[in-house]
């Protein structure tokens, strides 16, 4: 019961969120330099088409009117049209073949963090101030000095140039062929998993350290429960809360990156695709991918809080 | 002497701290008997909650404790292996903690604490087994011995749902499910109100008489070492100034520390007009007074507390005080 | 010219008359069907969750405190007599009731005219170190006051310091240390010198020796002793402890979850207390063994997210009787300065 | 004096902490190379030789040359004090406008707070480079815009960590006492609250520094940011993307450079962290 009304809760919140968020996304494009009928008309456009067009288009309405009009549409499916980028296209359909390929290098780049840091920070922890935990550390906050596109080519010159083991550019959707996918994304992928994971490991490794000292972990130790039990079912597991909700926090950092990664590799997703709609002024298309970026935020936060709610049973009962 | 469940001899132990060992309990001798309740008295930082711990081992890997003995019937504790002291938690050894809230694990509910140590305690013994396998029965019989009557409910709920006297009823009842021969308790109704406070010594009271175990219990309260305790050890900055039975300490104490202690206990339980003070502060550990540590406080002191520390005096009646106000030992 | 004078000295001695007859006849401090109340949860989830989405912490409670006079206020933690304390200083907003100071009502004073009333009333908190801002030496944090008051010319500053330290028995020589450099009882020295230095009328202390090592407790309690006799000072002494409000107050107040259910003179409640619940509090003293068996409180106590009706010792009350379960009990007086809330009181 | 008093002890305490140290000392010369390595450089960071197109890095150009001849070493000195000194303008104005709410929105409470967290919460729920790139849009690109895109992210979280902070402080018995003394609320604001809450504000500016530098370098990497010719080290890591299979120097070794300096704000924050922690303080203490 209590759960549910959690999750009621939640999903309310998220929904109020990216409604003042696609408001937010709306004023700001409403403020972007241009004219919208301009833009699309083309520079030859005469006084009079410009003015029907404004009208069929409500944009001689007051901003707030606008906003409705459009989240009307939004909420049909209806994102608009690209103006610029891709002629008169419309732009769900350009989603459609976009976002597939972000989600699955965003997913393929998170479970390589995860993997390397849930080994890193738990064998960190284990043996803290030893070599492995210095070591781990060490390598930890380089990953996270560094600029992951830089990375990219740090990895495109050794595994792509010098030993030709992944391509230097491009990239098989996930669609065509999932080998390929697995096989061209891996170079991507693990360039934005680099900094993640040494954020991830660091965080982890924090939080077991800190578990470690609770009193029911000594409690546990004196009931006379083997280590290996005291530390899965005491330690790592009251631990993966906080790590699981910093984790939450970092997909703004994570979905920048994929930004710029995309661009690098030549990935057809979402980040190549607002910022090419960024060079060309395409406004409906950097609006759309916009609302999209901050629906992906926010679903990801969505999930965290129902997995923290229940590893957690402080948060809901 | 066949009664002495537990001895320390010259027990010390530090933490390290930056390449040194820096001592917080220092050369402490001790013995627990079969059936008695000791308690162990001394402000924050006297040094009695580390001294339980080293006993369970449960300190932190900085610790460093050294002892000639640490005999628990007959077993040198000191030989024992990680593993074999392990073993030995728990199913002989146990503790119950200072904050009843903290010592459970959050995530889990009460029935799974309940199984847990019921399942280890399974492997021990047929008799063990049996129990074991209808844990759930067990798990509520024994919590209707702590006196939770409606044991079926609590064991569904979450630590943070429970209340503190609930915990600490619960966190007794884990431990009994081994009825271990040697019990350290460590502040166990600091956090708990007076009534409930009063209702868990009783239960501690009941269970100790039943089990006929050794009890170990730490405590800030002298009030409570009065109730509760058979024979009480004083600490002070990490050494232990008198022990004796309970009721001769409280009606005639040796040592100026602990007739100063007794007197602002004791004359708070009359309508007095002056408490009497111990006038001055805790040495820390890192600036301990040469000689003997409570001689800056001492109104009896001499130029002859400074030259080194008193060793323990025995004054007869099983009562040892390590003061040169009683002789040199 | 000096006629003129003279009326307006017999105008000040007028006015000081007054000011004299109200000393005489009200109580300095005044708190009537005090009610302070927090919100359980935040936001969204508290909205919805059902039961009750307000704590009271303080639930209508009256009292007086006369010049001079300690009043010790006792209770478990969760009783709400920090927050009493606390809302008399305006740290709490109260939801409803009075505080009068003095015959001023200054309950929903503002911040700037209630800084002339802040002098009079003073507080000591429970945990001395965080009494103290760790950033400010021990003098720094003395001569705030003074200067923000004007209390001394600026050259006396320096002087008043040392004599504040001196009065709380400690030496000048700790003006430049930090926080963390004091010991327990030193620090909360400081905290009471700090008090001291606006020479208030009436001082909350906030369980003010239950942070302190044991040996040194007594070195405090005394220090409060001293000061109230020779200052004359009107204290609130909050603590969990009964054996030290009676080594202190005047008169004690018992509080129960928000409720103040008994309240009487020292001797008077020590001797002939009424309420079941002090009662049961009482029978926790003693360094006897006997009162371990004696009368056992039983059930769980009252919970304040569920229950709402009904006395809050219902579940716990020895005599309760099906009345009790209604409504929480009046406060009766059942004798001058002895007021109880229990509708059974006769029977015990 | 407080202050000094705090330096003077932080200074102690770094001796023992390696990591702050090792983290101080990258910091601290990355500082002196960025402000006096230009003027010891014997090439000019825009002229162009074209006899000296693409050199791999050697004793004359130890990080080699581009393609125009420009020494890529001294066109790092002059990029990284650009990029360093965009990223502290707009870490600063993101720290001094988050802690403005931050601590406002704790003191205040009610509508202010209710308000102006749900802002800082929806600022959050962007992905930084999809905010930067659409203040870009109505801004345009270039320098001062940068600094704004880098304040706009970090405004939330200088925000929320003020405001977390400042209503743990605001608690406290030291700030209550204040209250109880009469203090006014802007002079307990600055005098109580502020220098308490300061350590934790200064060690989340050290380490934005470090992360804000990438932002500017990701920014203008993809042609958002600062605009060539301005050096900066993501218009240089641009510039040598496209002609990476020729002179990979140019990029990595730029970006090596940049990597050296975060590193070093990074160590820093981390030692700091430690250092002003007080739980770990007190037990050092002890």
């Amino acid at each position: 019961m209590g759960f549910l009304w959690y999750l009621t809760i939640r999903i309310g919140g998220a929904l109020a969120t990216i409604a003042a968020g696609s408001f937010l996304i709306f004023l700001i494009m409403h403020l972007a330099p241009g004219d919208p009928a301009l833009a699309v008309l083309g520079e030859s456009a005469t006084t009079e088409t410009i003015a029907a067009y404004r009208a069929e288009h409500g944009l001689d309405e007051p901003v707030l009117v606008q906003f409705v009009i459009w989240a009307k549409m939004v909420l049909q499916g209806d994102l608009g049209k690209s103006i610029a980028l891709a002629g008169k296209f419309p732009i769900s359909d350009l989603l459609v073949t976009r976002l597939p390929n972000t989600i699955f290098i965003g997913l393929y780049g998170l479970v390589i963090a995860l993997v390397i840091s849930l080994i890193a920070g738990t064998a960190a922890a284990l043996r803290q101030g030893k070599l492995v935990d210095t070591v781990a550390t060490g390598v930890a906050v380089l990953g996270i000095s560094m600029p992951d596109f830089w990375f990219s080519y740090v990895l495109i010159l050794f595994f792509a140039l010098s030993l030709d083991w992944f391509p230097s550019y491009g990239f098989t959707p996930p669609g065509e062929s999932l080998i390929g996918a697995f096989h061209s994304g891996f170079l991507p992928a693990l360039a934005i998993a680099a900094p993640m994971a040494g954020v991830f490991a660091r965080i982890l490794r924090a939080s077991l350290v800190e578990t470690a000292r609770r009193e029911y972990v000594t409690a546990a130790r004196s009931y006379g429960f083997a280590a290996p039990f005291v530390f899965i079912h005491y330690v790592f597991r009251n631990a993966i809360i906080p790590f699981v909700t910093v984790l939450g926090l970092q997909v703004r950092y994570l979905l920048g990156g994929v930004v710029i990664i995309e661009r690098v590799f030549g990935i057809a997703g979402m980040g190549s695709l607002i910022v090419d709609g960024a060079f060309a002024r395409d406004y409906p298309v950097v609006q759309a991918c916009a609302l999209t970026f901050l629906a992906i935020v926010l679903s990801v936060n969505l999930i965290v809080d129902i997995v923290c709610a229940l590893l957690d049973p402080r948060r809901t009962r | 002497m066949s009664d002495v469940t537990l001895t320390l001899r010259n027990l010390s132990t530090g933490f390290k701290m930056g390449g040194r060992v820096m001592n917080v309990v220092r050369e402490v001798d001790l013995e627990v008997r079969k059936g008695e309740m000791l308690g162990l008295i001394g402000e924050s930082g006297s040094g009695k909650t580390v001294t339980g711990m080293s006993i369970l081992r449960l300190l932190p890997e900085n610790a460093v404790t050294e002892a000639d003995t640490l005999d628990f019937l007959g077993i040198d504790l000191l030989k024992l292996s990680t593993e074999q002291f392990r073993e030995m938690r728990g199913t002989r050894l146990a503790m119950v903690f200072q904050d009843p809230v903290g010592a459970f694990n959050p995530a889990k509910k009460i029935s799974w604490h309940l199984k847990q140590v019921f399942e280890r305690a399974g492997t021990k013994s047929p008799a063990h087994a049996e129990r074991a396998k209808n844990w759930r029965a067990s798990a509520i019989k024994l919590l209707a011995d702590v006196g939770i009557p409606h044991g079926a409910n609590v064991m569904r709920q979450y630590p943070h749902q429970l209340s503190g006297g609930m915990l600490q009823r619960t966190l007794i009842a884990l431990v009994l499910v081994f009825e271990p021969e040697l019990i350290v308790a460590d502040e166990p109704t600091t956090n708990l109100d007076n009534i409930v406070e009063r209702q868990i010594l009783r239960l501690f009271r009941d269970l100790q008489k039943r089990l006929d175990c050794a009890f170990l219990y730490v405590t800030h309260d002298m009030t409570i070492a009065a109730v509760l305790c058979d024979r009480i050890a004083v600490m002070y900055a990490g050494s232990i100034v008198e022990i004796g039975p309970t009721k001769q300490i409280f009606a005639d104490p040796k040592h100026p520390y602990t007739q100063g202690l007794l007197a602002s206990a004791l004359a708070l339980d009359t309508k007095t007009e002056r408490l009497q003070e111990i006038p001055g502060e805790l040495p820390s550990p890192g600036k301990l007074p040469p000689g003997c540590l409570f001689e800056p406080r001492c109104k009896f002191a001499k130029p002859e507390c400074r030259a080194k520390e008193p060793a323990m005096v025995d004054v007869g009646g099983e009562r040892h005080v390590r003061c040169v106000l009683y002789g040199h030992g | 010219m000096w006629e003129e004078s003279a009326t307006s000295a017999a105008f000040c001695m007028a006015m000081v008359e007054k000011a004299a007859q109200v000393d005489k006849n009200t109580p300095l401090l005044s708190v009537r069907e005090l009610l302070v109340r927090f919100k359980l949860g935040d936001g969204l989830a508290a909205a919805l969750s059902r039961g009750p989405s307000y704590l009271k912490a303080v639930d209508e409670v009256s009292f007086d405190v006369g010049r001079g006079e300690v009043l010790g206020l006792v209770g478990e933690s969760g009783s709400g007599k920090t927050t009493i304390g606390k809302a008399i200083l305006r740290l709490y907003e109260p939801q409803s009731g009075s505080i009068v100071v003095n015959g001023v009502d200054i309950t929903r004073m503002g911040d700037r005219a209630l800084k002339h009333y802040r002098r009079d009333l003073q507080m000591v908190f429970q945990d001395p170190l965080s009494s103290l801002n760790p950033r400010h030496t021990v003098r720094t944090s003395l001569r705030t006051p003074l200067l923000l008051h004007k209390i001394c010319p600026s050259s006396e500053v320096e002087q008043r310091i040392d004599e504040a330290l001196t009065r709380a028995g400690l030496s000048p020589v700790f003006k430049p240390r930090y926080p963390h450099e004091l010991s327990g009882g030193q620090l909360q020295r400081v905290a009471i010198a700090r008090a001291l230095t606006m020479s208030p009328g009436l001082v909350v202390a906030d369980e003010p020796v239950s942070k302190l090592d044991v040996s040194v407790r007594a070195q405090i309690l005394n220090l409060f002793k001293d000061l109230q006799a020779k200052f004359g000072i009107s204290i609130i002494f909050i603590t969990h402890d009964l054996r030290v409000a009676r080594y202190l107050c005047h008169r004690i107040g018992v509080m129960y979850f928000g409720k103040l259910v008994e309240i009487a003179s020292v001797e008077e409640l020590f001797t002939a207390p009424k309420h079941p619940y002090t009662k049961a509090l009482l029978g926790t003293l003693g360094a006897e063994g006997e009162n371990l068996d004696g009368a056992q409180v039983a059930g769980e106590a009252f919970n304040p997210a569920a229950d709402t009706t009904g006395c809050r010792y219902y579940a716990r009350c020895p005599m309760r009787v099906d009345h009790c379960k209604t409504a929480h009990p009046p406060t009766e007086t059942i004798k001058p300065g002895h007021d109880i809330a229990c509708y059974e009181w006769r029977r015990s | 004096m407080a202050t000094l008093a705090t330096l003077k002890g932080l200074g102690r305490e770094l001796r023992h902490n390696r990591v702050a140290l090792g983290g101080f000392a990258i910091t601290s010369f990355v500082l002196v190379a960025i402000v006096i390595g230009p003027s010891f450089s014997p090439y000019d960071p825009t002229l162009m030789d074209f006899t000296a197109i693409l050199q791999p890095p050697s004793w004359a150009h130890p990080f080699g040359t581009n393609s125009f001849g420009i020494d890529v070493l001294t066109r790092v000195l002059y990029g990284a004090r650009n990029s360093f000194m965009i990223s502290f303008a707009g870490v600063s104005l993101g720290a001094i406008v988050g802690t403005l709410i931050g601590m406002t929105s704790a003191y205040m409470g009610k509508l202010f707070d209710a308000v102006a967290m749900r802002l800082v919460d929806l600022l959050f729920a962007f992905p930084i480079f999809v905010l930067a790139l659409m203040l870009m849009l109505i801004l345009g690109f270039g320098v001062q815009n940068v600094i704004v895109a880098i304040a706009l992210v970090y405004i939330p979280n200088f925000a929320r960590m003020a405001r977390n902070t400042t209503m743990v402080v605001k608690s406290e018995p030291y700030v209550q006492a204040a209250q109880v003394m009469g203090q006014p609320r802007l002079r307990i604001m600055v005098r109580e609250i502020l220098p308490n809450i300061a350590a934790p504000l200064f060690v989340q500016f050290t380490v934005g520094l470090a992360f804000a530098i990438i932002i500017e370098a990701g920014l203008s990497f993809i042609g958002l940011g600062v605009q060539p010719p301005t050096p900066s080290l993501g218009v240089m890591m641009a510039d040598g993307k496209d002609y990476f299979h020729r002179g990979p120097w140019v990029l990595t070794l730029t970006g090596l450079a940049l990597m050296f300096a975060i590193l070093g704000l990074n160590l820093l924050g981390d030692g700091l962290r430690d250092l002003l922690d007080p739980r770990l303080r007190r037990r050092s203490a002890a």
